[in-house]
């Protein structure tokens, strides 16, 4: 059976090591936070200024000067940081963040990710994504495998406007764990239940699958 | 020294149509509330703003916007405004959208007497058209100029006579460097204190970059996502 | 986080003969006076250190000097150390003096993620030769690139065990961009408080750029040019 | 009779204009801050990290961590603010310091100044002096008219390696007050009791002088 969004942030959080700094994007990537598996400790960043950010407040502690990238209320964990832009971005474009984990409307089989405008019809701008993408050593993209009408997000050459072009290390999806290689999307894992048939039928860029792939442990 | 002025209209004297305006925060943290509020009941038009989001629909930029004051914007994500949106994609707002972290290194690098630097971001993308591209330790890298302002309105948790300014949590983000790039900053404080109170330790922006302060009447400081937790 | 280490002795465990090493400092002020001790009792040989001053004859990077530890010397002001002077002018010391504001901004363009940038320090000198040119607004400035390093030795007043450092007086200085430029940052404090204790709102240097951190044995701290006024 | 280096201070101090940030330099340019006129309030910067630097501190009071850019032992105003040398350096770079007071071994009739090195015999280094000269708006140099040979060191062109090419605005020397100009050295004001004559045979460089040329007043 496909992942919901909480799988796909479950298994994505399964990769986190210890003593890293984490930047979570806005949507799945977001709930990452929920799914940091035991006796692993990270610091989650936000480009906004924080270090150290901690869950939602408790209601009536909401604090208007304390929010994260998504405008969302959050608190501070002990051990935190607050700072400004430049310093914020120049952890970022100076690799200092271990890990980078980000949604995409597109992601080709090179690397390349598109997640901010469809021309003429939505334009929201890059925010941060472009820093992030452009610097990051590790970046891991959280998506849905298909669009609402089925089609596949996953394809040889994006056709929407790019983020950032040979960046994407891995992309967790409903159905999949995929990494980049230089021969297009390497199959790594199976969503539990899920064919190697249904991922290949899911996925219009190049897939590499090499002998049986296991099903992920959720 | 004292940079206080009497009042936000004080602050914002010279403003005029055509000018080049930086402005703080982040969403509608940190933004400099009365003195966005008071330009809106000038009549300047045609301003081009240099801020990282557009505000929402009643509060911030919005406001701006809505009144057709701004000819172009200079932001990064605008995603919580339709109407802006609306203006973009109708053509009736040039918009210039760049990556976060290049709006913030490109204010520093206008206060800090940096024309031009290279980053990596936007390599490749729609960014980087017409920009010239190095490659530095095997790595394509864009070069990106120095943003200046006329003026910079900026806001922050208190701030003294001689501008020195203390942000408070994320409602930091822009300020300081905006308060760098501007030919004239003006600085909203929700308290002024004399220039005995702050510690000389502990100043985000010291005040060499501001060039007047005050008191803000009063903030609303909305929230836009308001996202808690139950208590157990 | 933790990123506390027992002792001094672990804190350099890794730095190797031939390595590039920051050391913060300005003068003899806000100096790695624990790391740099420690450094003297290893077998560290042939470094390239890149610190603002060349410490004195006594204190601070003249004791990696008299040892002929040092191999090149980066620095900006070199004129407190005889020994120095007598290395450089007789050529057993290789030197590249920088502009002092350059030599800042190329230790923060490390860690920031710019490889390079421009600025007027320098041009028409010396410095200048070899380095690209380019006019911006009518002005000429030169490229510099950024300066990286495998270890970078800094000191803070007080630090927690996350690696947040707050930074006292002057002692600041080059602390805050070499601890970003560092591959490993070693951080030495005064005090070291647990994580509660710092206040996130003023912290000069995030954890996120400090690899080990310790706190020193004893803090000398001379003073090199000790001036004062009767009191009245 | 030639000014001696409070002299020279003393005038520089009346250049100072109210709501000036100004950065002194090592030497004669530390003493100007003893001489700022009743009813100007000027903060002096000090390129290590400060801003409001007030006098020496009192006997018993000297703090290792409160030194300016000449090593000395310092205090703060009120108003003050510590920071960083990147953050110094911005300030001074993006020409937010109104004025700044050097010293020189030689200036040129174009503005050019050498202060940091003498070939073979003596390499202090340039400190903050390059970033300075090559940034700030208003440069004045303090400096004796002539070597302790009595070689002018207001030549034609600099003999020393260069600090900075087409910067200096004003030189005030023991002799005198000169702007530079298009044609030179312009002769502002002599010291009190200081010819013409004397001030020419002292200057290799270009000197301009425009008809009478009025003593100092200090």
């Amino acid at each position: 059976m496909p992942l919901n969004k909480e799988g796909i942030a479950k298994r994505i959080a399964q990769d986190l090591r210890d003593g890293w700094y984490v930047n979570l994007g806005i949507g799945i990537p977001t709930l990452v936070a929920n799914y940091v598996p035991e006796g692993i400790g990270v610091e989650f960043q936000s480009e906004n200024g924080i270090l150290g950010m901690g869950p939602f407040p408790f209601e009536g502690d909401e604090d208007p000067d304390l929010i994260n990238a998504g405008k969302q209320t959050v608190t501070l964990l002990p051990g935190a940081s607050l700072f400004d832009s430049a310093m914020s971005f120049a952890m970022i474009r100076g690799q200092h963040v271990q890990l980078t984990v980000l949604g995409a409307m597109e992601v080709s089989d090179s690397g390349d990710i598109a997640n901010w405008k469809i021309p003429g019809a939505m334009v929201k701008g890059m925010g941060g994504a472009m820093d992030l993408v452009a610097s990051a050593k590790n970046i891991t993209v959280a998506m849905m495998h298909t669009s609402k009408k089925g089609e596949s997000k996953l394809l040889p050459k994006c056709t929407l406007p790019l983020t950032g072009v040979n960046c994407v290390n891995r992309v967790v999806s409903n159905l999949a764990v995929m990494d980049i290689t230089p021969d297009g999307f390497r199959l790594v894992e199976r969503a539990p239940g899920v064919s190697v048939k249904e991922i290949e039928d899911s996925t219009a860029g190049r897939l590499v699958v090499d002998g049986s792939v296991p099903e992920m442990a959720l | 020294m004292d940079k206080v002025v009497a009042n936000v209209k004080q602050a914002i004297e010279g403003i005029e149509s055509g000018m080049t305006l930086m402005i703080g925060g982040f969403g509608v943290c940190g933004l400099p509330e009365n003195a966005i509020a008071a330009l809106a009941e000038t009549d300047v038009v045609d301003v081009t703003c240099i801020s990282n989001n557009a505000g929402v629909a009643d509060f911030g930029l919005g406001v701006l916007l809505k009144d057709h004051r701004v000819k172009k914007m200079i932001a990064s994500y605008v995603g919580e405004n339709d109407e802006f949106e609306r203006q973009m994609l109708s053509g009736e707002l040039e918009v210039d959208l760049i990556p976060q972290g290049t709006l913030a290194e490109r204010c520093r690098a206008a206060g800090a007497g940096i024309p031009a630097f290279y980053t990596p971001a936007g390599y490749g993308t729609e960014v980087a058209e017409g920009k010239e591209v190095r490659v530095f330790n095997g790595k394509p890298h864009i070069l990106e100029h120095a943003f200046h302002a006329d003026f910079a309105l900026v806001k922050a948790w208190r701030g003294d006579r001689a501008g020195n300014l203390i942000f408070k949590g994320t409602a930091r983000n822009f300020n300081p460097m905006m308060a760098m790039a501007g030919k004239i900053t003006v600085a909203e404080v929700e308290e002024l204190v004399e220039n005995t109170e702050l510690d000389p330790n502990q100043i985000h922006t010291p005040g060499i970059f501001v060039q007047r302060i005050f008191q803000g009447d009063t903030y609303i400081k909305p929230i836009e996502q308001r996202t808690v937790r139950a208590r157990s």
